[in-house]
Order: structure tokens, then C-alpha cells, then sequence
């Protein structure tokens, strides 16, 4: 039998002035299962909280309602209260008698009448309260980080470097990312890799990190603290272990012409191949695709003459499994290639280039050893226009979104020419420049300035080839429109940032949300914005949104500080307001019928795929919902979809909601 | 004989809308002491059969707000809690129950004002209507005609 | 007809099946569901137009779970209900073998339920009465007053028997809400509110998983047009949200999605 | 008992006139859906007399869907109840057919024996039946199986039979006679006359004694599997039945107050048998059409001694699955 007792709060005068609090509290004492009601002057101070204790204990209250302000304000304190007393902190209910009644009506009957009424709900869900207890879940204390680019480096140093274990896994055979292949970085021109491979080394080195690259994730499963994840190390047909990297394998291997990922094409490789002379680990890998013994069973020159014999043609995919309690997502970032604009001739014009094949062009590693030459025929160029904005807000190619980045490195591209050839051309036509950041303007500043890059207001509207030029038409809009030609020796397109082509793949093998354009969400835009949806799982870097280099490094930083934070104790503590499916006992088991539609409901993916089978024979017998409460958030989308209500939600449950309306609208007397 | 006081029950959110009209009270505006608040986590919890409850236990007017697309602190609670109300008005539109009598909002946190508003306006619009008979007629003048309850009243 | 019959009583001999749902002629040359246990007895089996129960339901009954390998006699109502019921897996406990007879009498051995969707999006018959559709647009066509008059005295006749949940293949739970008591949602009773409950649920819970059979409407033994209900709610749907019950294995169940671009003009 | 004429001119004016005595007339009517009921009327140009059988009985008259046992309030410290058997009122019901009268009688006995029920008794008191025999039937009638005609009069307090252009009329109660009284000169005394030429034929599909005996060893018979394969589960055939008696009990109250009701409930029914801990006895449809038939023809005989189907055929008429009782009967009881 209930024993409910109800604290009236006069909050000064704040909800006396207008609700008749010793009324409410008299008409609280007459209500079916309250056994105690009073009015006080400050519930929330130290006399008012010990009245309430004292009387829980006096009276043997089995649950208690305070009228008071907003639950918003002070539920922490009153459960606070409840459990200092020696009851469940959760058999307790707050009646909103301030923001909702007192402080919003006038002193009337009606008010007291209002303030009677919520009362009377609220006593009678908790009546139907049952005692809840915090969910503990526990931690694995392992981070997973996908991808080796920058914001995966530097979330893997913090995290490491805080002494937990790290595996991070590439997919491509070194790590360094999209960084390492940058000549110079904004707004300080310092080399990329100078300030890049040092981090690589210390990751190779660190004690605290496994490194796989080469690798994948095949299935992700588990929920935050307990994730299960299934790694696949593709078949590199070279045993790191054997491997001192020598590279004679590399300079023997007869296929020669296969174009160089990592210098954008804009050079060739080999079939077995490190991808660049400071690559981690400084290993080769087979292009199986490419490589002649794959493709007619004979040549195997590389294995001939390797001198520790780890060339291993035989290798085979092979799936790991590993167990970690956080991943950080930090798999980067694409850009649209020159092939996607018609009005740039399609990619067909081979002086037309994207803004990372220009970085491999500037680069000392690069193709050319830093000079800058065209693709075409190795001429040093005259005339190089920048067209910033190629893609980007642009509704017509359905990237309506601003790239972030272009306006800083297209000022800082043009820059580096002109440091190289300064009494060559540069032009840039961009529609806005957009230099926010420290130093990010003054940067613009000077190309325009000092450098004297040629900025023109403006869009391109055509390219095409003329006697080994390039024939640029523009307009510039600061001089009325007024029609442009220019004789360009080479085009470099700021092309739009874009998600990786795996992004969404990756995105539902995760159960992370990702929007039109395969970025991957935040929690919240603004206030949660580098977790996601799924509890555990964080974002670093521009696969959340086009980022540049300190964003990235800022996120990734945050990235692992959220990791850590969940790392701090070996349980995790979660409020129990969680869904539940029910329960019973054979030969039902549940009422769920198994129709798993609200597992699609579910924001959370928190809802899995229960078998139940017999002990003994091991047959199915029933398939049903599970709640998985370390991911469930406690929404109860499901409860309200669930037909034949056989999920609930604890603190919220249908018994509950129904009384509530039920009491609301009925007075007993 | 008094005016006619509706009874009026408004099942929201506890994040945007219970917020919101917190902020009314904070911001002491001030609004009809017709409705009344059932809190619920999210507009996506909020069962169809609760409203049905509502009118059936005397409610003459109902109003369902929660966060506004997009807003949801739960990201999706809110546009489940869309398709669910489109269909089932357009369910109740086809039985022929009075859809009037049920408000549909989005209301933020920040929107205490538009709360206070939303409240006189459905209190406003359920007084001119009257109170809700409906479902009371049915168990009792329509069905007197009907042979079973004839006997049994 | 012999076809049909020395194809079943294939299955049987090839050890196919252990029973095969059809349709036979009753006594009075009504046509009756049947359960044919051996090759000898698929001579009763017929397959014609007026074969318009759907069969589906029977496939969630424990004794014929229990025998496994069941064959089914499909009209295009069973057949969207086989697949609607696979999306929302439901049959995993029972092998079927599903046939059907087209409009040029041939039989159709489904390898898989593959097929039967493929089948199903060829076919997709308009399958609603004219008399279904005069009534919808009659009560489409009625003052809101007159719509709730309309259906109030339809309600005010029901007598929860359940035939139409009974008949219903996508009303498959083994507890239905109206047998929840904690919280009780619906009377247990049979009076107008809780009637009208019953309905409005009825028709909230097949909203978008209801294949317009229309058994619903036929045994209502008082005689409510309640199929009507759902197959308004499903044109809703297919208007709002374009999804189609029963179509694609996949589900596809509009209740259990959204966009966050989906429109509604009713929301302050 | 008395045998009157009465012309079927002056028919309606009976019938009007019992309207207009204040008793409650329940009549068939035909409604928009093709189906006909038993309703309330208000004049005999409302009712149907073109009919075999109407699709429920009309036992509701004694045994509503909906029954208040009493209703409950609760005040501050005290705690009222109410019964309100004064407000059932004198109905008359006209129309039923011989099959229906008979099926009161066997109500009688279950409501009525060892424990009587006082608000069967109360309802059935305050009830007159006016039967009609039957002057046509159909492929679902086997009243003459299971021991009935379509001109017994057992059960009926007036048993009107059309002869030609007017009703014979049997009045066999003291109700009957008090039925008349008011409208005594649109009868004309009789003698008694064969009624036989004017009644419908109903095939005989069994002999009863037959199958009373063989149901006693039907339980174990294989074929209730196939016999109630097609049972979809409903209540219909159990609701339409104006034999079957099963009843819920339930309390319907919000807050403080509340009314305890009996309704109707049907053993087709899967939540039926079922027990708190999940466990149910009749765990299939099998086992629960099987308990369905053997209440019919084996438990009532032995609990009160007379079969309780009285072979109207309104569960074969109605049932979703075209389920057919007496074929179903004659399969079980095979061998």
C-alpha cells in the first residue's frame, strides 16, 4: 500500500503569493494512498530538506511529490533528498507549482485549483513509481581510432599519451593522410611534413599504440564501453615482420607505368611500392591489380630478390577482432577531381588541376622536386589561374555547402608560385574570400599585396585548349560585369571537399548518422559536436564537415579528451530512465512478437535482435526485441510504436502516463 | 451560470516545450490556468491512445508540442512523432472526430511567449466551441436508441 | 483444377510438404479454406475467382507451425501478406512453399520469396470494390458531424468479438493491447468508446502494414465496413510518404521512417 | 394454454399496441448492411418479416453484452455501492424464432440452477417471448437434429404460426395471456389445427441419441485437428449463439469510483484458459473448438442434462472460416 507524502514549496512568497499552498497541501492530504502533506516556506533549504527526510522516515513514506519550482530546477536535489531518507531517489516527483502556476496566473481559485490538479497527477505517478537503480556498464579501456590522417595522429597521441591503448587502423598502406601530401601549410608556409612526420614516427613508436594499416573495419557491434570490432588486414604479400624495407624489391619490379596515388597521378610507381620515402610504416605493399605475377602467374622478381624473403604472394585477407570500449572516427576527407566540370573540359585537358595534384607539384618531394611544371609538357608556367569555388556553393552541382579550406590554400598556392617564379601571372576568380581565422586574413592580405596575386571577383564560365593555352573566360564583377580571357599555361580548380566514397558504408556499419552529403553528424550541431549519436563513438577531422588543419587537430584533440573522459573509471554510469522489453516466464518468455519494426524507430540503434532458444536443444523458439541500455537514451519512440506495448519505459511507463492523464482529469471527489 | 471552464491537457516534451513554459513563468507571462502539462522525454514517446485517454476522461481540448524539426534532443523523436500524428489526424478526420480539438505544436525552449500564446489561443478557441460532448453523447442519447443499452439503463 | 491437384499431390509424394492450404467446395458449393494432410485428399483442392479468403492467417496458427512444411495456395491478397509478413519476420519458423494460379490458369511454383515479390510488383491488381469505393467517397463526401454520426452507430454495433483481428495476418501478436490490464487501454467491455478505441488502434496499428484484403470488412459479423479504415489510412500514406504494404520485402513501413523533410499543414 | 386467430391485417395493431403498453419491443429489423437484428422498435412498419434467421440471438435481452452487477464510489471515509435491477423494464420479444425460445429455456437452467442469478432472473422475468415459426429455412438449420421444429413452442410464452392469411396463435403462458389481454379483440378463439403444411423442412443431418452417445468418446478422436484447423479464433460464433453462456467479470472505474460489469466472453477466444503464469490448457484452437463442441453436446449433458445447441445455425452463417458445426459433429464422431 502506497504511503505518499506531498511537500508543498512556498519559494518565499514566489508561489504563496498566488496559489493558496496550505489548501493545496490540505487537499493533498486526502488523497487516496497520501498519508502526509504539509507546506513549508523553503523546501529546497537545509530545515526544509531535513523536514522532509524527518517525515519519510516518521511516517514511512513510500514515495513522495514536492510542489515546488520546475523539476528543471531542483529533481537533482529533491531525489537527493529522498535517498538520504532511505527511499529510492527515483519515488520521487516534482509538481511544477512555480514556472507553470504561480509565476504564470493570477492569485484565483483556478490557480489553487491548477496547483490541486498537478498535485493529484503527480501523486498518482508516484504511485505507480517503481525504484531505479543507475546502470552500470563497463569499460574497456581501448580506443579504435579509423584512419591515419592527422585528426586520427593526434587523437591517438593524446589518448596514448594518457596511458591507455590505442589501434589505429588505415586503410592505406602508410599513414600521414591527405597532410602528408601538402607541400606548404597556411597561414605560416612551414612544410607539411616537416611538422607531420615526427607525429607518424612517434605513433610507429609509441608503446601504448598498435598500428595496422592496409586495414578496414569489416563489422562494428557492441555499444559504447563494449564495442566488438571485426578488422580486416588486407593482404599486403609482404611480411612486415621479414621486411627491413630496403627497397630493392620496388626497384626491381618490372611494372613501372602505374599511376602514383600519393602524387595524384601526376607521377608513376611501381606495382610493389612505398608510397612515399617517409611513409610509416616504411614497408611496401603488393598492388595486386597491378602487379604482373597476380595478373599471369609469372615475373616474381621482387620475392627473387628480396633479401629476407617477405614476399609472400599466398597471403590472404584476414579478419581480427578486437575489443574497445571508444572509437573516433577520423577517416577524412575527398575532393572532387577535375572530371566533375564539363565547363573545364572534363578533366581532358591535362594542364588543368586540381588544388592537391598543385600541392604535389610544389612539394620537394613531389614529382618535380618542387618546381612547378605542367603536366603537359614540363614547362615552367607564365600564367596560372586559380578558380576558387569549383563546386562549392554550388546548388547546380548539388553541393550547395562552402569547402572551408580553398580560399586559404588557393591564396597560399598562388603565393608559392610566385615565390617560385616571381614574374610569372597568378589570378585568382573567387566569388568571396574567406579568411577567418588567426592570422587567416592578413594571410589573403599578402598574396593580394605583397606577392601580387591577381584577385578577380568573379566566375569562370568556360575553359578550352588553344595553341598549348588555356583559354580562361570569366567575368569580373567589380568592373561591371566586364568580360575576361585570359591565356593561362595551367588552370588549378579549388575543387569542392567531398566525403569519402565509403563514407556511408562506414556510417551503418557504425549506426552513426551522416547527412546528404555522407558527413558524418554530430550529436548536436552546436553543443555536442564532436560526438555522434552513438554513445562512444567520436568524430575528428574533416569527416564531419570540411575542416582545415587546426580545426581538425583542435577536434581531434577533443575527440580524445571525450574518450578520456569515458575512460576515467571502470564503469559507466547511466540513468536508468532506459526502454525495456518485457519479459516472462516460459512458454512466452515475452509478449514482443519479434517484428523488430522498432529497431528502425530507434535514434540509438539500441534496440537488437534477441534469439531465444531452448537450454537443452539449442532450437530457436522465439525471436525477440532486446534493449540494449547502455545505448538506449531513454526517448521511448519505441514504447509509443511498440503495438502490443511490449517495450516500456522505465520512469516514463504506460501504467504511469495513462494514471497521470487519468488523475489529471478526474477529481476523486 | 458560469462561464464554461475547459479542461485542457497538453502532453510535451520535457525538453523544448516543458522548457519553454518554464521560461514563460520565468519571464512571468501570463496565460490561461486552463491547461495543464503531462511531461513526457520526447514527443516521440507520446502514445496515440493517451490523447484518445484524454478526451475520454473529460478533456475538452488537447495540445501535443514538443522541439521543432531538427531540435529534438533525441535528433528523431520528433519527426516519428510527425508521421504519427499526420496519420492518425487524418484517421480521426475520417471517423469524424472534431480534430479541433487537438493542438499540434512546435515550441523551443527559448519560445515561452509563443507558449503562452498557444495556450490562450486553444483555450480561447475550445471555450467558443464548448465543452466536448461527443464521446459523453455516445453512451448515452445515440445508444438509448440502440436495443442493448436500452435494457440495461 | 487437375493441374493444381496433381501438382499438390506432387509436393506430397516428393516430400515437399506435409499440408497444403487451399480452397475447396464446401456442401453448399461455397468456397471453403482447406487443409489437405496427404497427396490423396488434393482432389478437393480448387482454385477459382471467388477463392478470395486469405490463407495467410493460418500460417500463424501453432498446429500448423507445427508441422513445418506447409504449402499455401496464394490469391494476390495471400501472397502481399506473405511478403509483408517476411518483412516484419514472422515466418522464419515455417517453411513454406507458396503457389498461386495466374489469370491464364497456369500454376506458379514460387522458388522463393523473391519471386513472390517479383510476381506481386507485376501484377499489383486495383483491389478495391467499386461498392468499397462508392462507400469511401460517400463518407469522404460527408459533413465532419455526419462522418462521426456515420461511424458512431457503426461502433455503437460492435460486439468485440475480434473476428476482424482474428482474420487479420498482420494482427499476429500473441498479446493483443486490448489484452494488456496493466494499464488497462481498453475496455473489456463492448461499449461505444471502447469500441471506437479498438477501431481508431485497429487501424493506427495496420496503418501502412495493412494489405487491403478486405477480410477485415467480409466476417465483421454485424457488418462494419472496418476495412475501410486502414485502406483510407494506406491512401493516406501512399499520398504522404509513398509507401505500399505488402510490395517489397524490404518493408518499407512508412511508421517506422521519417524524412526530415516530411510535409503536414497542421502543425503551430 | 389457449390457440387464438388472429388476421394478418390486425397484426401490426397487436404489435403496435404492445409498443404502446410501454414494454420495451424488440424486433427484427434489417439494416443497411443486408443483416438483420434484433433492435429496439417503435412500430411494426420498422420490422422485418421476410427472414430465416437474425444474426444474433436475441439472449441478450437476458443476458446483455454489457451487464452492471453494481457500481462503487468512494468518499473520504466511506464507501457506497449500487445495484440498479429496478431499472431493467418489461420487454417483449418478438419475432424469435421456435429454435431461440428453446435456447431460453436452457439459459434458464444455467443461470437459474443450484445458484440462481438474480439478474438473469430479474431480466427474464420482465421478458415475454412471441415466437414465429418457421416458414422457410436454410442449409445452416438443423433444429430437427438435435431434437427441435420449426413449430415447437417450447420456451415461447405466444408461438405465432402464418396460416395462409392469418396467424394461428398458441399463447402458452400466463405472460402469453397478459401479452393479449390489452389487444384481446383482434383475437378470435380456435381450435386446435396441424401446423405442419405451413412449416419449413429442415434437413436432418444426425440423430441426436447417436451423437450424444459417441460424443462420450469423441475427446481422443484425431480429427479435431483438421475439424478446427480453419478456426480463426473469433468470438463470433460463441456472441451469435443463443446458447452460449460464458461470461467476464470486470471492473471499470477511474480514481474512487467504478462499476463492476459482466460481459460477454467466448471459449474460441486464445486469452480464454489462460492462466496468470502464462500457462493456457487449451493451448490451440483445436483444443478450444473441441471444448466448444463437447460443452455443446457432451458437458450440458451431463451438467444439466439437455444438449445446448439448439441448431439454429447462426455460428455456421457467421463463421469467418465458413466453419460448419454439424459436419464438423458427424467428422469427430466418425469412428
Amino acid at each position: 500500500m502506497a504511503r505518499i507524502g506531498v511537500f508543498i514549496c512556498h519559494c518565499g512568497e514566489n508561489i504563496s503569493a498566488t496559489v493558496n499552498v496550505t489548501q493545496v497541501a490540505e487537499a493533498a492530504s486526502k488523497l487516496p494512498g497520501v498519508t502526509y502533506a504539509t507546506d513549508y516556506k523553503y523546501m529546497c533549504s537545509d530545515p526544509g530538506q531535513t523536514m522532509i527526510i524527518e517525515a519519510i522516515k516518521e511516517h514511512k513514506l513510500t514515495g513522495i511529490v514536492v510542489g515546488s519550482c520546475s523539476p528543471r530546477m531542483h529533481e537533482a536535489t529533491f531525489r537527493k533528498v529522498a535517498e538520504k531518507a532511505g527511499i529510492n531517489s527515483y519515488l520521487c516527483e516534482i509538481a511544477n507549482l512555480r514556472e507553470q502556476v504561480s509565476w504564470v496566473h493570477p492569485k484565483s481559485d483556478a490557480t489553487t485549483q491548477k496547483a490541486i490538479d498537478i498535485v493529484r497527477t503527480l501523486v498518482q505517478k508516484v504511485k505507480q513509481d517503481s525504484p531505479l537503480y543507475p546502470i552500470k556498464v563497463p569499460v574497456t579501456k581501448t580506443a579504435l581510432i579509423i584512419g591515419g590522417g592527422i585528426a586520427g595522429i593526434q587523437a591517438a597521441l593524446d589518448i596514448a599519451n594518457a596511458g591507455h591503448q590505442v589501434i589505429i587502423i588505415e586503410k592505406s598502406p602508410s599513414i600521414g593522410g591527405h597532410m602528408s601530401q601538402l607541400s606548404e601549410t597556411f597561414p605560416t608556409l612551414d612544410c607539411s611534413q616537416c611538422i607531420l612526420t615526427p607525429r607518424m614516427v612517434e605513433v610507429a613508436q609509441h608503446p601504448n599504440i598498435t598500428l595496422h594499416t592496409f586495414a578496414e573495419v569489416e563489422s562494428i557491434s557492441g555499444f559504447v564501453g563494449n564495442f566488438d570490432v571485426n578488422i580486416k588486414l588486407k593482404a599486403r604479400s609482404v611480411d612486415l615482420s621479414k621486411c627491413t624495407g630496403c627497397g630493392t624489391c620496388w626497384q626491381k619490379c618490372p611494372s613501372k607505368k602505374i599511376p602514383d596515388e600519393f602524387n595524384e597521378g601526376l607521377s608513376d610507381r611501381t606495382a610493389i611500392y612505398t608510397p612515399f620515402p617517409q611513409a610509416v610504416p616504411n614497408k611496401p605493399v603488393i598492388d595486386r591489380a597491378n602487379c604482373i605475377w597476380f595478373l599471369k602467374g609469372k615475373c616474381g622478381l621482387c620475392k627473387k630478390n628480396c633479401p629476407t624473403g617477405a614476399i609472400d604472394y599466398e597471403m590472404q585477407d584476414e579478419i581480427i577482432n578486437i575489443k574497445v570500449g571508444a572509437i573516433v572516427t577520423a577517416t577524412g576527407f575527398d575532393i572532387k577531381h577535375t572530371d566533375f566540370f564539363p565547363e573545364y573540359g572534363y578533366g581532358q585537358y591535362r594542364n588543368v588541376i586540381d588544388g592537391l595534384q598543385f600541392e604535389r607539384l610544389a612539394s620537394a618531394s613531389g614529382p618535380t622536386g618542387g618546381e612547378i611544371r605542367r603536366p603537359s609538357d614540363g614547362k615552367i608556367p607564365e600564367k596560372i589561374v586559380f578558380i576558387a569555388c569549383a563546386g562549392s556553393r554550388d546548388k547546380a552541382k548539388g553541393i550547395e555547402y562552402c569547402s572551408k579550406i580553398c580560399c586559404m590554400y588557393t591564396a597560399k598556392h598562388a603565393m608559392l608560385y610566385k615565390h617560385k617564379k616571381p614574374e610569372g601571372k597568378a589570378y585568382v576568380f573567387y566569388m568571396d574570400i574567406r579568411a577567418a581565422g588567426k592570422n587567416y586574413d592578413e594571410f589573403v592580405r599578402r598574396a593580394i599585396e605583397k606577392d601580387e596575386v591577381l584577385y578577380i571577383r568573379g566566375r569562370v564560365s568556360r575553359i578550352y585548349e588553344k595553341n598549348d593555352k588555356l583559354i580562361v573566360k570569366g567575368i569580373d564583377t567589380l568592373l561591371n560585369a566586364q568580360p575576361i580571357e585570359i591565356e593561362a599555361d595551367m588552370v588549378v580548380l579549388a575543387t569542392a571537399v567531398v566525403a569519402n566514397k565509403d563514407a556511408e558504408l562506414l556510417a551503418q556499419k557504425m549506426h552513426i548518422s551522416y547527412d546528404k552529403h555522407h558527413f558524418f553528424s554530430e550529436a548536436h550541431p552546436k553543443l555536442r559536436p564532436v560526438e555522434t549519436n552513438t554513445a562512444g563513438i567520436m568524430l575528428a577531422g574533416a569527416c564531419q564537415t570540411a575542416k582545415d588543419i587546426p580545426d581538425t587537430v583542435s577536434q581531434a584533440s577533443a575527440a580524445a579528451s571525450k574518450v578520456l573522459g569515458l575512460f576515467s573509471s571502470d564503469e559507466m554510469t547511466r540513468e536508468p530512465i532506459v526502454a525495456v522489453v518485457n519479459r516472462m516466464a516460459p512458454p512466452q518468455f515475452t509478449t514482443c512478437t519479434g517484428c523488430l519494426l522498432c529497431m528502425e524507430v530507434c535514434p540509438y540503434n539500441a534496440i537488437e535482435r534477441e534469439e531465444i532458444r531452448d537450454r537443452r536443444t539449442g532450437d530457436l523458439i522465439k525471436v525477440a526485441a532486446k534493449v540494449n541500455a547502455g545505448l538506449c537514451q531513454g526517448c521511448g519512440t519505441c514504447v509509443a510504436f511498440c503495438r502490443n506495448k511490449s517495450i516500456d519505459l522505465q520512469g516514463f511507463s504506460n501504467q504511469q502516463m495513462l494514471s497521470e492523464v487519468i488523475a489529471l482529469l478526474n477529481q476523486p471527489f | 451560470m458560469s462561464e464554461f471552464e475547459p479542461k485542457i491537457v497538453a502532453f510535451v516534451c520535457n525538453w523544448c516545450t516543458y522548457a519553454g513554459a518554464d521560461l514563460a513563468g520565468t519571464n512571468r507571462t501570463k496565460y490561461a490556468s486552463n491547461v495543464k502539462i503531462i511531461r513526457f522525454p520526447c514527443t516521440g514517446r507520446i502514445d496515440f491512445m493517451l490523447l484518445m485517454k484524454a478526451f475520454e476522461n473529460g478533456a475538452d481540448g488537447v495540445i501535443v508540442s514538443g522541439c521543432h524539426p531538427n531540435d529534438c534532443h533525441y535528433t528523431s523523436g520528433n519527426f516519428h512523432a510527425r508521421r504519427r500524428w499526420i496519420i492518425f489526424r487524418s484517421l480521426l478526420d475520417f471517423i469524424g472526430f472534431d480534430t479541433d480539438r487537438i493542438t499540434f505544436s512546435w515550441i523551443s525552449a527559448a519560445e515561452g511567449n509563443k507558449w503562452a500564446q498557444i495556450v490562450d489561443e486553444v483555450t480561447e478557441k475550445i471555450k467558443s466551441k464548448g465543452p466536448f460532448t461527443d464521446l459523453k453523447k455516445l453512451n448515452c442519447t445515440l445508444l438509448k436508441q440502440l436495443y442493448d443499452e436500452a435494457i440495461t439503463k | 483444377m487437375k493441374l493444381l491437384q496433381n501438382k499438390v499431390a506432387e509436393l506430397f509424394k516428393n516430400g515437399t510438404i506435409n499440408l497444403m492450404i487451399g480452397f475447396k467446395n464446401a456442401l453448399n458449393k461455397q468456397v471453403v479454406p482447406c487443409f489437405i494432410e496427404n497427396s490423396s485428399q488434393a482432389e478437393q483442392l480448387i482454385y477459382t475467382a471467388d477463392c478470395k479468403n486469405n490463407l495467410s492467417v493460418y500460417l500463424h496458427k501453432p498446429e500448423v507451425k507445427k508441422i513445418k512444411k506447409v504449402g499455401i495456395i496464394g490469391n494476390i491478397a495471400t501472397l502481399r501478406s506473405l511478403i509483408q509478413l517476411t518483412s516484419e519476420n514472422q515466418l522464419w519458423d515455417i517453411e513454406q512453399t507458396i503457389l498461386t494460379v495466374n489469370e491464364k490458369d497456369e500454376i506458379i511454383l514460387f522458388k522463393n520469396m523473391r519471386e513472390v515479390e517479383t510476381y506481386v510488383q507485376t501484377y499489383f491488381p486495383e483491389n478495391h470494390t467499386e461498392e468499397d469505393k462508392k462507400l469511401l467517397e460517400y463518407i469522404d463526401s460527408l459533413p465532419r458531424e455526419e462522418r462521426w454520426k456515420y461511424w458512431m452507430e457503426q461502433f455503437s454495433t460492435c460486439i468485440k468479438c475480434y473476428a476482424c483481428r482474428a482474420v487479420c495476418p498482420m494482427c499476429y501478436c500473441t498479446q493483443c493491447t486490448v489484452e494488456c490490464n496493466q494499464p488497462q487501454w481498453i475496455k473489456i467491455s463492448s461499449e461505444t468508446t471502447g469500441n471506437l478505441e479498438w477501431h481508431i488502434m485497429r487501424a493506427m496499428h495496420l496503418a501502412g502494414r495493412c494489405i487491403e484484403c478486405g477480410e477485415c470488412g467480409r466476417v465483421c459479423p454485424v457488418g462494419i465496413p472496418i476495412h475501410l479504415l486502414t485502406t483510407k489510412m494506406n491512401q493516406e500514406l501512399f499520398k504522404e510518404f509513398a509507401t505500399r504494404p505488402g510490395f517489397s520485402l524490404k518493408g518499407e513501413y512508412a511508421m517506422n521512417t521519417f524524412k526530415p523533410e516530411d510535409k503536414e499543414g497542421f502543425i503551430k | 394454454m389457449e390457440i387464438k386467430t388472429i388476421n394478418t391485417t390486425n397484426i401490426s395493431t397487436f404489435f403496435n399496441q404492445l409498443v404502446q403498453s410501454g414494454k420495451i419491443v424488440i424486433a427484427p429489423v434489417l439494416k443497411k448492411s443486408g443483416k438483420i437484428f434484433f433492435e429496439r422498435v417503435q412500430s411494426y412498419n420498422q420490422i422485418e418479416t421476410d427472414y430465416i434467421q437474425t444474426a444474433f440471438s436475441a439472449k441478450s435481452v437476458v443476458f446483455p453484452k454489457v451487464e452492471e452487477l453494481f457500481s462503487y464510489s468512494k468518499t473520504t471515509d466511506n464507501f457506497e455501492t449500487k445495484q440498479s435491477l429496478s431499472d431493467i423494464p418489461e420487454t417483449v420479444v418478438w419475432g424469435l424464432r421456435p429454435c431461440d425460445s428453446a435456447a431460453f429455456n436452457y439459459m434458464t437452467r444455467f443461470f437459474m440452477d443450484e445458484n440462481p442469478d438474480i439478474y438473469f432472473a430479474t431480466r427474464k422475468e420482465r421478458t415475454t417471448l412471441i415466437a414465429i415459426s418457421c416458414a422457410k429455412s436454410d442449409e445452416a438449420c438443423f433444429c430437427t437434429s438435435v431434437g427441435l421444429d420449426p413449430g415447437k413452442t417450447k420456451g415461447s410464452d405466444i408461438q405465432l404460426t402464418l396460416m395462409g392469411n392469418e396467424y394461428y396463435v398458441e399463447v402458452i403462458t400466463e405472460k402469453g395471456l397478459s401479452a393479449i389481454k390489452t389487444s384481446e379483440s383482434l383475437f378470435t378463439s380456435s381450435t386446435e389445427k396441424s401446423k405442419e403444411k405451413y412449416l419449413a423442412e429442415p434437413t436432418t443431418k444426425f440423430s441426436i441419441e447417436e451423437i450424444k452417445e459417441k460424443m462420450q468418446n469423441a475427446y481422443d478422436n484425431v480429427a479435431w485437428g483438421q475439424e478446427s484447423m480453419g478456426c480463426v479464433g473469433c468470438g463470433a460464433c460463441a456472441f451469435a449463439c443463443p446458447t452460449c453462456t460464458c461470461f467476464d467479470i470486470q471492473d471499470e472505474g477511474t480514481g474512487e469510483n467504478g462499476k463492476r460489469i459482466r460481459c460477454w466472453d467466448a471459449c474460441g477466444f486464445s486469452q480464454f484458459t489462460k492462466h496468470a503464469s502464462g500457462h493456457n490448457p487449451k493451448p490451440n484452437q483445436t483444443a478450444r473448438r473441441r471444448q466448444r463442441l463437447l460443452h455443446k453436446f457432451k458437458y450440458s449433458v451431463e451438467n444439466i442434462g439437455m444438449v445446448s445447441c439448439v441448431g439454429c445455425g447462426r455460428c455456421i452463417r457467421i463463421c469467418p472460416a465458413h466453419l460448419n458445426i454439424f459436419e464438423n459433429i458427424l467428422n469427430v464422431t466418425k469412428a
